[in-house]
């Protein structure tokens, strides 16, 4: 295994990439036309064409991908997450294509990629499922129907994509008023996202946690779970924030996790990195099976930090048909703590609209216990087409105290300008009382948001508001008739100012 | 030169004059002077040392007349100016108009594509009830009548691709 | 202790205005004229002028600084490594003024910071040094005195500033030809370095390796050593690159070299961060005391990737009056491995030439297990007055092979423009297989730039150079008549490209 | 456009040429063409993507007339350009001269102070000498005599600051 086809853009491939510089590999990289200047077309060995923006037409794009990996000499595939992570027909194609495809058979991805079949499987290892509908729902279904269907299952209710993941092709139901709009939405977003409209009904549990399992299986029978991720922090069914390890979690909890989610990878044939998501009832301690991600999990650089397995590397180990021979005691006992917050290009004053456009200004957060996952670098364009992932910081402590303090400090220090990014909420929940404690469940963003709704904006302090009065007042003065500024180095300054004019003065 | 700026509602009166050797300046605000260093770090940023010694890197976008965003490490603020005598510039508002009187246009937040249009012309809706769906960045965004009342014109169409600001439709 | 005054520059200013934040410190930055735009000043929560820019009108200023530290109200005053962290005067100044002084009592620096001094400590405590005069050279000793001394220790030997400390001020002599210029030369450098310009005279061992151990010490008596750090890859007695754990230190040497560290700094009534340098002979496995440095260390966050602890944190924690509860073994015990490149304002192809000037581009390296401790934006200028160290990269791996694999990885990724750096050497030197072997002395640097200086420079692969002239040709070609660039959004590409020109074209 | 250039001593004829749609280029080096698709990433920088597939990130600074400087992975060089029919700019020296005949000049290799001279007017000195030693960046550096000679002249005093280039001395 000498070259590598990184089926993806952004952060992960970058990532990718920079692990295949450091396994000596080559890497190969796809772009669709807007991402011909993006950082991993930048980074990598080899770049190659593979259509129009909009992704069915360039990264959904399998025949076409598969055939530039061919011609480009790839001996392999890494899929990344999202596009066609967890399609089993692209595994199948590049099998066929005589590709090693960097993670799981297209049996285990077909299989544990339905929703609806990935259940069946957890209850077959004994492990339990929230309550929900067995089979996907008809496309033909009437309305009436999805009423009865729903009913069943009972209200509130969540409407999944069978083939969904990261909170693509969801919504949430409170009430029989809103399913038909809801089962229309998440069909369409499925479609667009998976290229697969198929959706299921599940129960929707009361403020529970989402904590999941990292596994790495290799292809000889070892199956190795790793201490869980607590990823509560979430809105929209759209993960903002991870940690590892979760304090909802005692030592009894995580054993019967960790060996729930190995006897169900080893009951699915499963092998390399994959997730298993479980719904933590609190009231009850009970951890109920939600899904498996076939593919890596945007939050591993936290697992990564806390166990010092270098998760992408095991995957293009396993890949390439070596035997795991990590010590499975050292991945279920973290060394500190680790948290990731996903800075996104949406406007968290503006409901998380989207934000895309061109990033004119970067200085991203660096210095000890930071890691900074990006996949834009200054100049760069956040295109419409893709998800609004930007970069991903990632933050260490010897206790969770510290490793908060540091995140704040990082994204404090974190510069991005030209488009708006979830930043300033991160910098908010940093400080929040019941995050600090550690008091959450997948409904506490929503809250929180809901709880700050009425008082925005925060009034400024009266320095703040000097010091923006001072700064307006210092740029209208120099932008009416650009002069240097006031320095030592008067002239240095005057040029450096110069430099950046885009039209000289009259 | 004498500015009044407008920020979060309230206009303050700014006097800024050269004090003493670069890079100093006083400011005169609603009355009160400050000395400050204040050096300028690129086209639209500042490094300001108040007297107190406190250091302030702010950012400022915009111009005196489509109105300035400062970025504080709070947050971002939204300002008008005018020089003495002129008129204050708009604060920079967002891309939706306010819930009062008159028709409701309903525009586009961000660049993306109509996925559907949820409403027809001459059809009563509620507050908050769905009117166009936009996609942007895989994420369907439903844009929500911001008060009651009749659909007067639908601009959007499935498959249509729309800028920031574009109108989608109009309730009145 | 609420506000820290941190009487530094460069990238250990920002080092410890990050720890400031993440402990819920106030941070105080001062500044000579030309850093008033230095990145420790924007990422302070104060800034003070103390002055103009050579070091001893600002940096080296006693008065001055202390003076800001109290008016600005610090309760503690950090002095980083360099300028006054070794000089007992300042430490003895923050006490009488009533400042918390983050390191060890003046008396200790006084003890240690004397190497002639240093070495009668070492001696009491059992720990062999290496032969050299027990007193300074006296300012007035006659070239006939000097020779006299020098013959007593036997060339080659070093003359070595007595305050001195990371290579400045010292000079080698391999024979009495060249002892008057080193003197000279050595006196002078340690008078504009350290303000003190005593110099001593010590035998030059052959090939041997600098290997050092880390220590922290509490006010209640507690000393914990961490495991080694090797630091033999420098050039003139400047490190360049320094490790840990050492290849060339078994677990026996290991326990040998850290308690005689231990035995040292109790002997010195030692507090705080301190660093015991040894150089080891491999030929005998014998380590002779070296110098202690009184200080934190430059290479600190090598130590810190493999024991998880926050030196700086631990400095704070010291300095507050707490007691060290970190578990010893675990500092003895090395979570894989980590390197640490020091990426110098200096030319390598032109024997390592200073190379101040504008940073007019910079991308620094990031991802997973990467940690980049910077002074600079870009846009900064590397000043001549201070010493040109522009970043330090660290990487950690499970073992040495992958450590090495990132930090060749990070490297590449790394960006930066406007003045040169020792980037290119480090990226040789990770390819050479005696580095790669573990196989190196304090002497192998010199001999590899040696074994090279006849074939500089590289000739150029056919693909190179394909590659050069296609660049120049398009840069003559759109520098005579600037035209924008081919993209698909042709006009976006347009504005970005005008918006970069300084002058519209006619 | 046809340009020679010069690279490592070896002139090469380039013909630059608009091949196809944007951003392909077609390059014909020394008689052999290829298509490469080459779009500028910012002022100095390019990138390149050549028929094999391989990607390139390269920078370049200069002008035709002072002669470039390119950034390749492995190093820097320097290249000298013509067009058709006119003189090749000279490549970008260092900051010393050679070791050949005549005059040879001591110059500040960067900007800095000198600390010391080591020698005086009329003195014979040997190559490697010690001539000046100037301080930048808290580092002494000897600047030796390129060969031997006798020095001319001195413009180096013991505390003056020299920019890069600045003539220390001569030595005949």
């Amino acid at each position: 295994m000498n070259k590598i086809l990184i089926a993806n853009r952004g952060e992960i491939a970058v990532r990718i990439i920079r692990a295949c510089r450091e396994q000596g590999l080559q890497s190969i990289a796809v772009y669709s036309e807007c991402d011909r200047t993006a950082l991993h077309v930048r980074l990598a060995d080899e770049a190659y064409p593979i259509g129009p923006n909009p992704a069915v037409e360039s990264y959904l794009n399998i025949n076409r991908i598969v055939d530039v990996a061919r011609q480009a000499g790839a001996d392999a595939v890494h899929p990344g997450y999202g596009f066609l992570a967890e399609n089993d027909a692209f595994a199948d194609a590049c099998r066929e294509g005589g590709l090693i495809f960097v993670g799981p058979s297209p049996e285990a991805i077909a299989l544990m990629g339905s929703k609806t079949a990935a259940r069946a499987v957890a209850i077959r290892a004994g492990v339990p499922v929230v309550p929900g509908t067995t089979e996907p729902v008809l496309e033909s279904a009437t309305p009436e129907e999805l009423a009865a269907r729903a009913g069943e299952i009972g209200y509130p209710l969540l409407v999944k994509a069978v083939a969904g993941g990261g909170g693509k092709g969801m919504r949430a139901v409170d009430s029989s008023s809103e399913l038909l709009t809801a089962v229309q939405t998440a069909r369409s977003e499925a479609h667009s996202s998976f290229g697969d409209s198929a959706v299921y009904f599940e129960r929707r549990l009361v403020k529970p946690r989402h904590v999941e399992v990292q596994l790495l299986a290799d292809g000889y029978g070892t199956i190795l779970p790793f201490v869980e991720r607590e990823c509560s922090i979430q809105r929209r069914h759209q993960k903002l924030v991870e940690e590892t390890p979760s304090l909802a979690v005692s030592r009894t909890l995580r054993e019967e996790m960790t060996s729930a989610a190995a006897r169900i990878a080893a009951l699915a044939g499963y092998t390399n990195a994959g997730t298993i998501e479980f719904l933590l009832d609190e009231s009850t301690g009970r951890a109920f099976f939600l899904e498996m991600n076939t593919r890596l999990q945007v939050e591993h650089p936290i697992t990564e930090m806390v166990t010092g397995v270098d998760l992408v590397a095991a995957q293009l180990a396993i890949a390439r048909g070596e035997r795991l021979t990590l010590d499975p005691h050292r991945l279920l006992e973290p060394a500190g703590h680790a948290i990731e917050c996903r800075v996104y290009a949406e406007d968290p004053d503006a409901n998380f609209l989207p934000s895309p456009g061109r990033i004119t200004h970067l200085r991203p957060p660096a210095g000890p216990g930071v890691r900074d996952d990006s996949g834009v670098t200054e100049g760069s364009e956040i295109p419409v087409f893709y998800d609004s992932l930007v970069s991903k910081v990632a933050s260490w402590g010897s206790n969770r105290p510290l490793a908060v303090a540091r995140m704040a400090r990082a994204l404090a220090e974190y510069q991005i300008r030209g488009i708006k990014t979830t930043i300033p909420f991160f910098l908010r929940l940093l400080k929040d009382a019941d995050f600090l404690a550690g008091r959450f469940d997948t409904t506490f963003v929503e809250r929180l948001l809901g709880r700050h709704a009425g008082d925005r904006p925060d009034p400024l302090s009266v320095e703040a508001r000097t010091i923006a009065l001072m700064a307006v007042a210092l740029q209208a003065l120099h932008s009416e008739a650009p002069v240097p500024t006031a320095s030592a180095d008067g002239w240095k300054e005057r040029a450096r100012f110069e430099g950046l004019r885009e039209w000289p003065t009259a | 030169m004498t500015l009044q700026i407008e920020i979060d509602g309230r206009l303050s009166r700014v006097l800024v004059e050269r004090a003493g050797s670069e890079p100093r300046y006083r400011f005169t605000i609603d009355g009160q002077s400050a000395d400050v260093d204040a050096v300028r770090l690129d086209r639209w940023t500042w490094s300001l040392i108040l007297p107190d010694g406190s250091q302030h890197v702010v950012a400022v976008r915009g111009s005196a007349m489509s109105g300035f965003t400062v970025h504080l490490s709070s947050r971002d603020v939204t300002a008008g100016v005018a020089r003495r005598g002129h008129r204050t510039s708009r604060p920079l508002g967002g891309g939706q108009e306010g819930i009062g009187s008159g028709p409701a246009r309903i525009m586009a937040p961000m660049p993306g594509k109509v996925v559907r249009v949820l409403v027809t012309v001459g059809q009563n809706v509620q507050a908050g009830e769905g009117i166009v769906v936009v996609e942007a960045m895989k994420m369907e965004n439903e844009l929500r009548a911001p008060r009651a009342g009749v659909v007067r014109e639908i601009a959007a169409r499935p498959g249509l691709s729309v800028e920031v600001g574009a109108v989608l439709a109009v309730v009145d």
